[in-house]
């Protein structure tokens, strides 16, 4: 059998977590052989629409790709290739008949990582560096802190934006200076994070990604985000020609395996048995369908003085 | 108020305005150099990005600390020459050429960056400078080495400048090149060598970013540094001591912001807080404009023979 | 002994030969004036012995040695000095810099400043150029800054000094002071290359003179074996009438009152309660050494600068506030620096021929759409009205020489379009500033004859200049400026050369 | 190394100049493919039909030349009068917003006009966006001498935070669920496509008249007589009765209107609302092109053209081959710095002595 043409644009460097997961399990799917697949990286909104139609009249049978900022031109260009399929970061709805959306709805177990949080700090001061307010990066932080409180109501939380998705050095510095105020569990959604958190012998929750082999005694806990169910289904879809519109969001859940609280990993022993067992407990009813994670897209606020 | 007082008085705070400054400090002596011998410089920004990622490729290629550093002081001197021969050599205008040369080093350094990391998932890293524990100066002993060398180096641009043979000539060939030429000082070579020596800093500035406030190279990791670089050596009037003040105050109301943002009572969108330093900047630059003390030459070729 | 011989020097720029084959020899403890028409290639000629420029054939020797060509560094070292036509001096430098810059080995690590300084003053005292060694360049007096640009040579032992039109910014005084100096010098052995257009100068300070023209060295003669008219000749290859006196025939009505006018400005820079009137059919001259407020004086009257207290009025009414209606209402206006503030050198010359009223009807429709037609055919009346010679009229101004741009300036002001002086708008009054500064005699001749004609049809004409004779010869009534004061304006007749000198220094006679 | 001026323009140089800058571009390109161990076999030939072999080539070129024409004639009107303009970049932000603001906006807040009124209103309001944002980096250095190159640089970030805040608060689309993008602008007011399936949109024939008016402007009017005096010598220009203060503030003006029209147009012709990204730092290459055009406004055209065309042809080429695209911008660098030299050398002659 001939392998799938897939073809991805991102809008960010494949090092950025968020299109990193979904440039890992593409890559994954190459190397099981289902698939021949190339990616843009970092391409500029005034750029997206037209790679996206070079991908497109280049044969590409399935396109994946985030399209925040150029909604508008992405759909225009799946009207006019409509026997491309086309899987589309983005907040809104699917358009029939070939463009669908997924987003990270790893709320879940960024909520889990957010109770391990609230048990672990010990000053009840939590801090969270974000780069933009976005939706996909507010809900995360609302759930975090969902969870946080629920095993702690004491504690608090400093919030601060950097206004990049790239600079390292101002993460650091802004995670240094809720350091200095007495945060001693960071919310590491920007890279940068743990790091001012493994220089202050401070601790880190991750997102998105599993960083604890690097940061063995600083990253407690990270909310995972799992492409591959996304991708596996778009890819298995289009091989049998039963493509539709649809949103995968519901594929980033736990319940898809499209999320999961990574390993405790090295924090095994650390981490308090009480709150272990409340993270089990709390895992099993998401699981089960007994406990919801409220989707709160709104800016998170600081609530420490 | 007592919100700042009492971030005023916390240690920590002067502990991040000094690393804040850092790059800053390097970049705009960078460009103080070049302006003082004439020669406005917009490529810092890309040249900030090649010698972070140069300085810190040769770290992860192995080479000692100290050798990055060095090699991202190459790698902006290179850069610098290419200026040199562009603005100096040909008398091209230095707005483009500064421009060319932004687009050209960081291009340059994403390409080479995805040509040897093709498949990273996570950036990979480096093992940084560390602090300097050994010190026991309060504030600067959380600094790494870099820090103290930016700060040494100010008096020491200083002393060049003023003090000796070579930085007479530096200042000449900006205020009247005609005038360094026919007291036998080839403006060429003088606009060159401080064209490439400031350049080399900025390529400092940029290592100190992936080798010491950071541990990696990232894409956009310069961030317009480079450019707050320049605007701070007008702040300073061309001279080296006002230069390291700027720095500081812009990094102090970066550090300021950072730490305002976060409180509990921010009222304001945290775009104001982030707004602040470039505003007071202008503010700064506004009270202190006094036009007497432009290099005379700044920003005009000078071609010789010509009139 | 030969200190320096000039052997065949050639040096094209294009198709113009600026140095046509030229040899010349200097001796020791001698002044060896170098005249000619402007452009004759005597700065070219200069520059290529410099360095500045390579020339294409020739070649020159120093002390008996060759000179490496296109070398300053060779020159300098051969004990060459140079005091250029425009001064190359860093405003925002002290003299002790600007002198000290590159006599020290670049790699040395600290510059030997109070060394430097003992050896200026030394140098300074030995041939009497008093400077003070820490003070901004930006702030001296031209004379004071030429005395820096000859220290400069000075302090690195120079054998030759070249001295590029050095009195063409100096007032009397400062020439006598810099005549002094050069007989010092003289003295002490050194050799001098001396370029003036000045004739009477020549004869005074120079044992022997050497003319070029057109490029090439059409005359060499003993000093005192010569006399003006022939140089004149030589220069100009035909005979040239100097300007005489020409008493002014019928004055008229006053056309310009200033009444104890006052400016700001720094220094010396400003008037202090100026009352002065200017008359048709009269030319007012005003003497006084440089920086005493004649900067400020012309810029008020040009509509460059405001008057703080006191009145102008011009013709009856309120001087305007704009160079723009100034020159509407028929003020002619020629500025002293022809290059910074006469023309505008990157724009065409038709554009320069037009700029004082590119607003008004004849030129313009609605002060918006420009009448290229009517422009140009302007600008072409002027380049043929007073004879602008130096390419065409696409050609940018700054390559004009500066007599030609100063007959372009004169034209600009005084050619008023034909739809304007059909409603009798011709120049009421005339203000030239320096209007013949630098140039060679035949264009300082044409500049003078144009004042005058224009006096006589009727204008009002002030003329502020450095140059006594100028003042002397042109000016009906004469008056001194000291300090932002003017004094009483007299008959020219009525003072004699000592009286304005003592004015010009500033005591009451 | 020193520079001649050559006498005549030499015909030689003319010819061989553009061929010496080609190549040099190629071979930057070549070594840097070869560098990715990547075939160079079809690299030129894919450059070439990538920025200019098709239809739809030439229409992605000229839809990304649209907004650096406008930002190369705004850099051309500033620098002619020597205001250093570095900040059009915050000005085509500001000129974006602004015509949102007004295009977009009126739906609650009452502005509801119809479209041909509209449209012109928001054009206008984008012109003096930009331009009051230019106005005072010119005031400031024309009354307190504080250099414009500094505060446009400044300003370009003050106002990327504005827009941010911009975005997260008042203008916000509530349908955009969260995501920080601006309200659409109604869709009367968007402008039609030059040809169908592509994006190349009438916005070309505004940059393109606006080319040939700043190019009329320069030579057959007395502004344009003011802009290139007060360029070429201030004090001689006011001596001649250029109103020197009066002419900086309308290069200002116009400069920044411009730039605010350039971020009107790519709003209305391309993206329909405003992001923080839809400029890939047009503002600043506008710089580029009008120095590469000699700051001639219909050599803009032409210089856009081509640096869209190298742009977007070495983009496409990098994904044929499989380089990592930022060989584009590499490609674009080169190819300038080749082209401004080549320039040069058609008019002076280096002597190596
Ligand atoms: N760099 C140059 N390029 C082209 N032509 C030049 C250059 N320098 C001088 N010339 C021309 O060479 C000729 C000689 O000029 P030069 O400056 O030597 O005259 P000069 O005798 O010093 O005149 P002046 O008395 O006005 O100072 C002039 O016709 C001038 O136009
Ligand atoms: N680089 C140059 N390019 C073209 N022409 C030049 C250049 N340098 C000098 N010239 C020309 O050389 C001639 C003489 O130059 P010079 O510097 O002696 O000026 P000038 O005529 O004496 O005027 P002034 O004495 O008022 O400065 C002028 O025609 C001038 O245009
Ligand atoms: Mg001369
Ligand atoms: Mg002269």
């Amino acid at each position: 059998q001939q392998k799938l043409k897939v073809a991805a644009v991102y809008t960010v460097p494949f090092e950025q977590q968020w299109v990193g997961r979904i440039h890992k399990a593409l890559k994954a799917a190459e190397a099981r052989g289902e698939i021949e697949y190339t990616a843009t990286e970092n391409v500029a909104n005034a750029d997206y629409e037209r790679v996206m139609r070079e991908y497109a009249q280049a044969g590409n049978q399935l396109i994946f790709g985030e399209v925040f900022g150029v909604e508008a031109a992405a759909r225009k260009v799946a009207k006019d290739f409509p026997k491309t399929a086309f899987v589309m970061g983005s907040s809104l709805k699917p358009q029939a008949p070939n463009f669908s959306v997924f987003d990270n709805y790893i709320q879940e177990p960024a909520y889990l990582s957010g109770m391990v949080a609230g048990g672990m700090t010990k000053t009840n001061k939590i801090g969270m560096v974000g780069g933009f307010p976005i939706p996909e990066v507010n809900r995360l932080m609302n759930a975090f802190m969902a969870g946080a409180k629920e095993v702690n109501p004491k504690v608090e939380f400093s919030v601060s934006f950097i206004n990049s998705w790239f600079d390292p050095p101002k993460a650091k510095e802004a995670a240094f200076a809720m350091i200095d105020k007495g945060a001693d569990v960071m919310y590491a959604e920007r890279f940068g994070v743990s790091d001012a958190a493994k220089e202050r012998g401070k601790l880190a929750i991750g997102n998105v990604i599993n960083t604890q082999d690097k940061y063995p005694d600083t990253v407690v806990a990270s909310a995972l985000w799992n492409f591959e169910p996304s991708a596996d289904r778009a890819i298995k879809l289009v091989k049998e020609g039963k493509f539709t519109a649809e949103d995968y969001g519901q594929f980033s859940t736990m319940k898809y395996k499209g999320s999961e609280l990574a390993p405790l990993g090295t924090f095994e022993p650390k981490v308090p048995a009480d709150i272990v067992a409340k993270v089990k407990a709390r895992q099993a009813d998401i699981l089960s369908g007994k406990f919801t994670v409220k989707v709160d897209d709104s800016q998170p606020k600081s609530t420490a003085r | 108020m007592s919100e700042i007082t009492d971030i005023l008085s916390n240690a920590a705070f002067w502990v991040a305005v000094l690393r804040i400054a850092t790059p800053l400090i390097f970049g705009t002596l960078g460009v103080l150099l070049c302006e003082r011998a004439g020669v406005l410089n917009l490529g810092i920004e890309g040249i900030m990005v090649a010698g972070a990622f140069a300085g810190w490729l040769a770290v992860y290629a192995g080479a000692p600390l100290w050798a990055g550093v060095g090699v991202a002081a190459l790698t902006g001197a290179v850069f610098g020459l290419l200026h040199a021969l562009l603005t100096v050599g040909l008398a091209l205008s230095q707005h483009v050429s500064g421009l060319g040369i932004t687009l050209l080093a960081t291009a340059l350094s994403y390409y080479g960056y995805r040509v040897s990391f093709p498949k990273v998932n996570t950036p990979p890293t480096v093992a940084p400078f560390a602090p300097m524990e050994w010190l026991h100066v309060p504030v600067l002993d959380a600094q790494t080495p870099l820090t103290l060398f930016a700060l040494l180096l100010v008096p020491v641009v200083a002393y060049v400048l003023y003090r000796t043979p070579l930085g007479l000539a530096v200042r000449m060939v900006g205020e009247n090149p005609q005038a360094a030429e026919g007291q036998g000082v080839s403006v060429a070579a003088t606009r060159t060598g401080a064209i490439v020596a400031g350049s080399a800093l900025m390529g400092v500035a940029g290592s100190f970013l992936t080798l010491s406030a950071f541990n990696a190279f990232f894409f956009n990791m310069i961030n317009g540094r480079g450019w707050i670089c320049v605007a701070l050596v007008v702040f300073a009037s061309w001279r080296p001591g006002k230069a390291l003040v700027g720095a500081l105050l812009f990094a102090f109301f970066d550090a300021l912001q950072l730490r305002l943002q976060q409180s509990g009572d921010a009222l304001l969108p945290y775009q104001i807080y982030l707004m602040l330093p470039y505003l007071l900047s202008i503010l700064a630059l506004v009270l202190v404009a006094r036009k007497a003390s432009y290099p005379q030459a700044l920003m005009k070729p000078y071609r010789k023979g010509e009139r | 002994m030969t200190v320096l011989s000039l052997r065949g020097i050639t040096k094209r720029f294009g198709a113009l030969v600026a140095n046509d084959d030229i040899s010349l020899d200097l001796q020791t403890g001698e002044v060896l004036a170098l005249l000619g028409e402007n452009g004759a290639g005597k700065s070219t000629l200069m520059s290529i012995l410099f360095g500045h420029y390579v020339a294409d054939a020739g070649h020159i020797e120093t002390f008996g040695r060759p000179l490496a060509p296109g070398n300053p560094k060779a020159a300098l070292a051969a004990g060459i000095g140079m005091v250029h036509q425009h001064f190359t001096l860093a405003d925002n430098l002290s003299v002790l810099d600007n002198v000290l810059m590159g006599t020290e080995s670049l790699w040395q690590p600290f510059s030997r400043r109070s060394a430097a300084r003992t050896k200026l003053m030394d140098v300074a005292q030995r041939f009497g150029l008093p400077v003070q060694p820490d003070a901004m360049v930006g702030s001296l007096s031209v004379g004071e800054r030429q005395r820096v640009e000859i220290l400069k040579a000075l302090y690195r032992d120079a054998r030759v000094l070249i001295l590029d039109e050095p009195t063409a910014v100096l007032t009397p005084q400062e020439s006598e002071a810099l005549f002094g100096t050069l007989s010092q010098m003289v003295a002490q052995g050194l050799s001098i290359i001396f370029i003036s257009h000045k004739l009477a100068e020549v004869m005074r300070v120079s044992h022997r003179i050497a003319v070029l023209r057109g490029g090439k060295l059409v005359a060499e003669a003993q000093t005192r074996e010569t006399t003006q008219a022939q140089l004149a000749l030589w220069m100009v290859g035909h005979a040239i009438a100097g300007t005489t006196r020409s008493p002014a025939r019928r004055v008229g009505d006053a056309v310009c009152v200033l009444d104890h006018a006052r400016t700001d400005g720094d220094g010396h820079d400003r008037l202090r309660d100026v009352t002065l009137t200017l008359r048709a059919g009269e030319i007012t001259a005003i003497a006084g050494v440089s920086g005493n407020g004649q900067v400020a004086l012309a810029e008020l009257l040009s509509g460059t600068r405001r008057a703080t207290a006191g009145t102008v009025r011009l013709m009856g009414r309120d001087l305007p506030p704009s160079p723009a209606r100034l020159v509407q209402r028929g003020v002619a206006r020629i500025p002293e620096d022809r290059h910074a503030v006469g023309v505008i050198g990157d724009l065409p010359l038709w554009e320069n021929a037009v700029s004082e009223r590119l607003r008004s009807r004849a030129f313009s429709h609605w002060r918006f759409w420009v009448r290229r037609g009517a422009a140009k055919a302007h600008a072409r009346a002027v380049e043929k009205a007073f004879d602008v010679r130096g390419g065409g009229l696409d050609t940018p101004a700054r390559s004009l020489s500066g007599g030609n741009m100063q007959k372009l300036i004169l034209g600009r002001a005084l050619l008023t379009p034909a739809s304007v002086a059909a409603q009798n708008r011709l120049a009421r009054l005339i203000v030239a500033h320096q209007p013949t500064w630098g140039l060679d005699i035949g264009a300082v001749a044409y500049v003078q004859q144009q004042l005058v004609a224009a006096r006589d049809a009727g204008a009002a004409v002030l003329l502020i200049s450095d140059d006594l004779d100028e003042v002397l010869t042109l000016g009906d009534r004469v008056a001194v400026m000291h300090g932002g004061h003017l004094g009483e304006p007299r008959a020219a007749s009525a003072w004699t050369r000592e009286a304005i000198g003592l004015a010009m220094a500033g005591s009451k006679a | 190394m020193r520079l001649e001026r050559r006498h005549a323009i030499s015909r030689t140089a003319l010819l061989v100049a553009p061929v010496g800058a080609i190549a040099f571009t190629l071979l930057v390109s070549t070594l840097l493919v070869l560098w990715a161990g990547a075939p160079v076999g079809r690299t030129y030939a894919l450059l070439l039909k990538g920025g200019f072999g098709s239809v739809f080539a030439w229409s992605e070129t000229l839809t990304r030349a649209i907004p650096l024409v406008l930002t190369g004639l705004s850099a051309t009107v500033a620098f002619k009068a020597r205001v250093f303009n570095i900040g059009a970049e915050g000005q085509l932000y500001a000129g974006a917003l602004a015509a949102v603001a007004v295009g977009g906006m009126h739906g609650g807040s009452g502005f509801d006009l119809p479209a041909w009124l509209l449209f012109p209103l928001m054009m206008l309001a984008a012109a003096i966006a930009g331009a009051l944002l230019l106005l005072g980096p010119a005031l400031m250095k024309n009354k307190l001498g504080v250099d414009e190159v500094v505060t446009t640089l400044l300003i370009n970030f003050i106002v990327l935070l504005g827009v941010s805040a911009m975005l997260d608060g008042p203008m916000k689309d509530p349908t955009a669920m969260g995501w920080p993008q601006s309200v659409s602008l109604q869709s009367e007011l968007e402008l039609d496509k030059l040809i169908a399936q592509t994006r190349v949109h009438t916005g070309l024939l505004w940059a393109a008249s606006l080319a040939v008016i700043v190019w009329a402007l320069f030579k057959y009017t007395v502004i344009g007589f003011d802009i290139r005096a007060v360029g070429a010598n201030a004090r001689a220009a006011a001596f001649a009765g250029v109103p020197v203060t009066r002419t900086v503030v309308l290069v200002a003006l116009i400069s920044g209107a411009l730039a605010g029209l350039a971020g009107a147009i790519e709003v209305a012709g391309r993206t329909s609302y405003v992001t923080l990204d839809i400029s890939p730092g047009y503002g600043y290459s506008g710089i580029v092109i009008a120095m590469l055009a000699g700051l001639n406004p219909l050599g803009v055209l032409a210089a856009a053209i081509f640096v869209a065309g190298v742009l977007v042809g070495a983009d496409t080429m990098s994904r044929a081959i499989g380089v990592p695209t930022y060989i584009a911008d590499v490609i674009v660098a080169a190819s300038l710095i080749a082209v401004l030299v080549a320039t040069l050398l058609t008019q002076y002659r280096v002597r190596w002595k």
